[in-house]
């Protein structure tokens, strides 16, 4: 616990209401989509947002959220970038009354308000399940996955595996980070150790489209399968590109996350878990 | 001294000059032989093919790299230049200029940002590790404020773009038949004209260089220009190859481009090295990427069997020196 | 060319350099322009050629002002420099050092070798040096190195030529080349501007001298109208006494003895001995190997084969620090590359060799041990400077040289290696230096001395060893050593 | 030279050495002003705890980096360190070790893993960049291999452990205190010991030390044991912080520490720089980190502010010397 006499004093003006958001990364679509959704509901609501951005690093996100309760904000928007990393912060924050929301990922310890996510494990299973509709169980599939260690990554791996082990022969993963550079110089390397691959799922659609990028200038035939739904991930499905992507609505958690933070600030009880749906875009 | 040791110095000279210029090359041969008994897959038309394209990025960052730490310097800013000038050509193409036109606009953009840290490096008389440091964290942010994060994308389908990074010429990957021609031309600067020589000169002896009446200072700048135009070049074809242009592309690509330059045999202290060198540096760390997945060990195994390779490399190029 | 400087004034910073300095060259005539270490010859030459800006004064060429802005300018209005510190790149070739910033290219920009090569060529026949041209300049010695610093310089088919100690490195025969190739010029009409520190060279060679001090001219004359001992009066500003002080050895046991020492491609069967309180000079010409035997004898080096005793216990020295450990102490050639830590204070660079025994119990180091130490060793070796605390890089030549040769007075040597003690130092430090050895020796030091100079061999050794292709070739006593002597041990006569 | 020349010539010297020492100061000085103007909760009592308990994992590789800069050396590996010994201090701990133990062996294995790159610089003659540029990678590939890519969660409630990252001591966040307490060590091994001086001359001129007897590899090897075993110390404290080790932690933080050297005005080139402007140039960073943050700018526009901070810094600090 900081010392009494350095407790901040807040005795400021209650009736602006003030929350602070700490982005795991900007550099990535989804999060800017997220970050962006928060923002358009603060503004409807009313409510100033302070933005900070972790650049993918616990540390600085825990100097970061040190940072944001010094400003003084009523309650903290936290999308961690590790959720075990990030449980001291949000004990701080319990310890200074400061309510805490996590989007996207969650936190493990530390009392959380309520983590506004898309149910990863289920969208793994989903990619999973849309493959084995399209090419019959037993077929071969390549699994690109996201940043190691990262709780997207882990669910979705998870949730994928949890059908796939059974019905599906994953013949290769390897992590590229969620970015579509390593998605394309690592699917390349992969086709031509694994020729005969019938799909691919990544973890996110930026690797999804790097890794269509391979097989198209390889000549092959095979599946792609993204994560998130994003605007880029849409269009190339819609162009014939990508088979699948299991759409996330990162600007909805956004929304969602701030409107519970306003329940709570105003004493309302609210869900634990409040899910963001998932829906499988494929090709009308 | 007798000609007798004259006759000895000079045959270990050249010995050494040769085991120093074969050395690299001995190396990647032996590589190539390791994958292909481990994955006859390695030797595959198509992989090789893939393999040259997936070096050409990485070589042209290291053939500007090279001229810079001929000169005793570094370069940690390739990579956000490779990112800034790719996210502005996406965005002048998105404005409707032809895609070539942008490349040619896009490599200048990259010669004027490599310019900056040359006038920092020469004018400032900053450290170049540091210059570069603090230009790598500049560039980066304003791509990142210049593209708010986001990937820029929908840029079209010219054709000639298209091939820039994905296409085939005579049935070999454009990017790197621009990788080889670019080498010639590099090559050709490097050990035939004065400019190259002016090159080695000042990372032999700088201050002798300036003594000779050499322009040190706009040799220079016109050497960190030639990295920032290479890295731009790198940018355009990652732009074509990715149909987009990502904020953050070319990260940490500048570690990479050194090794290649390193393990090619060129000193870090500057004076000595062949661009040649670099090439197969270049190489030698495709196959290494290439091999490695190709023999399925996983990524992170990857990283500890690169630096180690980079270690013993480097360790015998000593040993035979020494 | 008819060169006027005139009323030139420079300061670097603070440091005013130049006070109003005049210099007159006239065609064909060898000048010389000497001066103590610092006087600013170098400074003076240098703003000639445009490599510094002068603050005040004119220079006039054939009677018109001329400024150049760099040396290039210089070098192809016909002025070529040959700079005090040796400019080579020993990564390079000889011929690509020979035309290093003036490469001849075709027509389409591209390097013509041949053409360099048959120039560098006819060169080098002039000079009577046989380099060969696709050698690295690294594996030259310091005097091949020096003579292609030379032949760099004249390839420019310069009307002038200025020549700031180009023989610092040279041995006697190579400087006879040199000079043959100085009648020539001169003959042609070039004119030579020849700055040295050895005296002898000044009145073989040059026409007239110019004495500086303090950065001033201090006169002008003909070296016929001239003698020894007024320009050393002029230069130090006071009378000098004879130039070796007196010995009188007294040696003693025999404090260092190494028998058939060898190193590959370097020296072999090599075996001397020296007694405290002697002094054993080292002779030979340029590249015989007598750095060589010094570097691996204090274990910078390894040996190949091989016994080292000091007195009369067999030693193994494999780190320059076990040879610290036994005694020995090592001046270098290069003070500025192997000496000195430049940016220490005096007493930095002085105690650096035994810091440990002014460290405590606790490991820290006493400062005021260190401090009475250092003070005690600045006057003891009259070193010119206000507080010990004196950047060593601020000092002249021969007061570095004397913070050099104080570190090892300060371990309390038994045996003190000097190689070139006074290479670069004017008349007076060298002196100092001298009596320094005198002293040394006189409380039973035993001092081995490299160096180029004949008189100085002469003038101070109690016994000579001459070297020649990494072998001894002859030892002569005091008594029976001469000029000639020498020379041909060190051509490899008999 | 006469002694006027010289006592002008040290005055010079004096002024600039003062100027030196007092340039970071008061650049951080400055710095703080205007953060306070623009956001006067920078001053309040929480808030500079906070950027001090912030400080001081980058301080703490900051002081190890300053001697390996001082002997013109680089440490690119030392946030590679900081992870691979925070993840076997956190797997000790899980089977049972007594924390503070367990942070003692992390910190000797840190200080192993330094002279590995000692060993590498020294015996196998490798430049310090090149060498932790491998071991940089090698160390990281370790430690995604031993975590399989996963945090390390689960240390348990140890108080002692807590403390070590989170906690206070005497109102001072206890991370704070060990930078202070590693400061106060360090300045007297760097001004106060031989081996302080030994560091300085080996950066100042390499022969000379040599020639001079001092044991340059074994100082070098020492050094760069050091700067391993301030990552590893760095790495427990955040281990702390966190809660957890985290695969991925520490990278990239190399440049910040080098910055915080070289913003302290240590030159690039070794013999020159104090450890006090160290801990100054970690708190500019600091200060920088914490006050745009309070000022509400946009992480990439932090990024362009802290590069051009870095080299206004530079610039000014090379005028001066000029
Ligand atoms: N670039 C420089 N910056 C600062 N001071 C300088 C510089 N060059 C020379 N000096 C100083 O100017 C003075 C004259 O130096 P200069 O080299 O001209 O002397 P010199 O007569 O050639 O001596 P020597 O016989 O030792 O070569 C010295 O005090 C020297 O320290
Ligand atoms: N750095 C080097 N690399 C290769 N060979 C060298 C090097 N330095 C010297 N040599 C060679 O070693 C031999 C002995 O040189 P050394 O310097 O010991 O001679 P020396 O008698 O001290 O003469 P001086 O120092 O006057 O040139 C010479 O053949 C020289 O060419
Ligand atoms: O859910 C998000 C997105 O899928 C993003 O693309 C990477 O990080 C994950 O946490
Ligand atoms: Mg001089
Ligand atoms: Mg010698």
């Amino acid at each position: 616990q900081p010392p009494e006499w350095a407790k901040p004093n807040n005795n400021g003006n209650t009736d602006d209401i003030k929350i602070g958001l700490s982005i795991s990364t900007l550099n990535n679509p989804f999060f800017v989509a997220l970050k962006d959704g928060v923002v358009a509901e603060a503004e409807k609501q009313g409510i100033e947002v302070v933005i900070v951005d972790a650049q993918d690093d616990s540390a600085k996100q825990s100097n970061d959220v040190d940072d944001l309760i010094q400003q003084g904000v009523n309650a903290l928007l936290i999308n961690p970038t590790d959720s075990a990393a990030i449980s001291n912060v949000v004990q701080t924050a319990n310890s200074l009354g400061i309510p805490v929301i996590t989007l996207d990922r969650s936190a493990d310890q530390g009392e959380v308000e309520a983590l506004v996510a898309s149910d990863n494990v289920k969208g793994g299973e989903m990619a999973a399940q849309y493959i084995i509709e399209q090419l019959g169980e037993g077929a071969k599939v390549i699994e690109l996955e996201g940043v190691a260690g990262a709780s997207a990554t882990r669910e979705r791996g998870q949730g994928f595996h949890n059908i796939a082990d059974e019905k599906l022969d994953v013949v290769a993963k390897q992590p590229a980070d969620f970015d579509r550079t390593k998605g394309l110089n690592v699917m390349e390397n992969l086709l031509q150790g694994n020729p005969d691959a019938e799909a691919v799922f990544a973890h996110n659609d930026e690797m999804a489209l790097g890794a269509l990028e391979a097989i198209q200038s390889s000549g092959r035939d095979v599946i792609v399968v993204g994560f998130d739904g994003n605007e880029d991930a849409i269009k190339s499905i819609n162009a014939g590109g990508l088979t699948a992507s299991v759409a996330q609505q990162p600007a909805l958690i956004g929304e969602l996350a701030v409107q519970a933070a306003a329940d709570v600030l105003q004493g309302n009880e609210v869900e634990e878990m409040i899910a963001a749906p998932l829906k499988l875009v494929t090709k009308e | 001294m007798t000609s007798v040791k004259e006759t000895s110095n000079k045959k270990g000279l050249q010995l050494s000059q040769l085991a120093g210029k074969l050395g690299p090359l001995l190396g990647l041969i032996l590589l190539i032989v390791i994958v292909t008994i481990m994955n006859p897959g390695f030797l595959e038309p198509l992989n090789i093919l893939n393999l040259l394209r997936q070096v050409s990025i990485n070589a042209l960052l290291a053939f500007g790299m090279t001229f810079v730490i001929l000169t005793g310097g570094i370069d940690l800013s390739v990579g956000s230049i490779l990112a800034l000038s790719s996210a502005i050509v996406a965005n002048l193409m998105l404005s409707g200029l032809d895609p070539i036109l942008a490349i040619i606009v896009g490599v200048l953009l990259g010669g004027i940002m490599g310019m900056m840290n040359g006038l920092m490096i020469t004018k400032g008389k900053m450290a170049p590790f540091i210059a570069t440091l603090a230009s790598m964290t500049i560039f980066r942010g304003l791509t990142l404020v210049y593209t708010n994060g986001n990937p820029i994308t929908g840029l079209g389908d010219s054709m000639a773009f298209q091939l820039f990074g994905r296409g085939y010429f005579l049935g070999i990957p454009v990017p790197a038949i621009t990788m080889m021609i670019t080498f010639a031309i590099l090559w050709v600067i490097l050990h035939k004209t004065s400019f190259g020589r002016k090159t080695y000169a000042i990372g032999g002896n700088e201050k002798a260089a300036l003594v000779s009446g050499i322009k040190v200072d706009r040799v220079k700048i016109m050497i960190y220009s030639l990295a920032g135009m290479m890295a731009a070049l790198a940018g355009a074809i990652l732009t074509s190859r990715l149909n987009s242009a990502q904020p953050t592309a070319g990260e940490s690509y500048e570690l990479d481009a050194i090794a290649a330059v390193v393990l090619g045999g060129t000193s870090l202290t500057g004076g000595r090295g062949l661009i040649v060198g670099t090439l197969i540096g270049a190489l030698i760390i495709g196959v290494l990427n290439n091999g490695l997945n190709l023999l399925g060990v996983s990524s992170f195994y990857q990283m500890v069997v690169k630096g180690v390779v980079i270690v013993i490399a480097v360790l015998i190029d000593r040993k035979k020196s020494a | 060319m008819h060169i006027q400087m005139k009323g030139i004034h420079k300061a670097f910073g603070t440091n005013q350099v130049l006070t109003g300095v005049d210099f007159d060259l006239v065609e064909g005539e060898v000048h010389a322009l000497m001066g103590e270490n610092g006087a600013g010859k170098s400074t003076l030459m240098n703003i000639l050629i445009g490599l510094h800006p002068r603050n005040e004064g004119t220079i006039l060429i054939d009677g018109k002002e001329t400024y150049f802005s760099n040396p290039k300018e210089a070098e192809q209005f016909g002025i070529a420099f040959i700079h005090q510190e040796l400019n080579i790149w020993p990564d390079m070739t000889v011929l690509e050092n020979l035309f290093i910033g003036k490469e001849l290219t075709s027509k389409a920009g591209f390097l013509n070798t041949k053409q360099m090569k048959a120039l560098a060529k006819s060169q080098f026949e002039k000079l009577a040096v046989s380099i060969p041209l696709d050698q690295d300049a690294g594996e030259c010695s310091v005097g091949q190195q020096q003579m292609i610093e030379i032949a760099k310089a004249l390839m420019t088919n310069a009307k002038v030529i200025v020549m700031d100690e180009p023989t610092a490195a040279l041995t006697e025969r190579e400087i006879e080349k040199l000079f043959a190739v100085i009648n020539s010029l001169r003959k042609q009409g070039v004119s030579i501007v020849y700055i040295s520190h050895r005296m002898e060279e000044i009145f073989t060679i040059c026409d007239r001298i110019t004495v500086m001090r303090d950065g001033k001219t201090v006169d002008t004359k003909p070296i016929p109208d001239t003698s020894f001992e007024e320009v050393v009066r002029k230069m130090v500003g006071r009378e000098l006494t004879e130039r070796y002080p007196a010995r009188n050895p007294k040696p003693g046991e025999v404090v260092l003895e190494v028998k058939n020492i060898g190193r590959k491609d370097a020296f072999d069967n090599v075996s001397f001995s020296v007694r405290s309180g002697e002094i054993v000079g080292f002779s030979g010409l340029m590249g015989a190997g007598r750095t060589e035997i010094m570097r691996a004898l204090f274990g910078l080096d390894s040996l190949h084969s091989g016994e080292m005793w000091v007195r009369g216990k067999k030693v193994n020295i494999r780190k320059p620090d076990d040879a610290v450990k036994h005694g020995i102490g090592f001046i270098t050639e290069d003070r500025k590359d192997e000496g000195l830590v430049l940016d220490f204070s005096i007493r930095e660079n002085m105690v650096l060799p035994n810091l440990f025994s002014f460290s405590g119990k606790a490991g820290l180091i006493s400062s005021k041990k260190e401090k009475d130490f250092v003070d005690t060793l600045i006057k003891r070796l009259l070193i010119k400077t206000e507080s010990s605390e004196t950047a060593a890089r601020n000092l002249s030549g021969g007061n570095q040289q004397k913070v050099v040769i104080a570190k090892w007075v300060g371990i309390g040597p038994s045996v003190l290696i000097l190689d070139e003690p006074t290479r670069g130092v004017d008349v007076g430090a060298k002196r100092e230096i001298y009596q320094l050895m005198n002293e040394l020796t006189d409380r039973g030091v035993a001092i081995i001395m490299v160096s180029s100079e004949l008189p100085e061999v002469l003038g101070m050794s109690d016994r000579i060893i001459v070297v020649h292709e990494g072998q001894i070739s002859g030892e002569l006593s005091r008594e029976e050593a001469t000029q000639e002597k020498i020379m041909t041990l060190a051509t490899g006569g008999q």
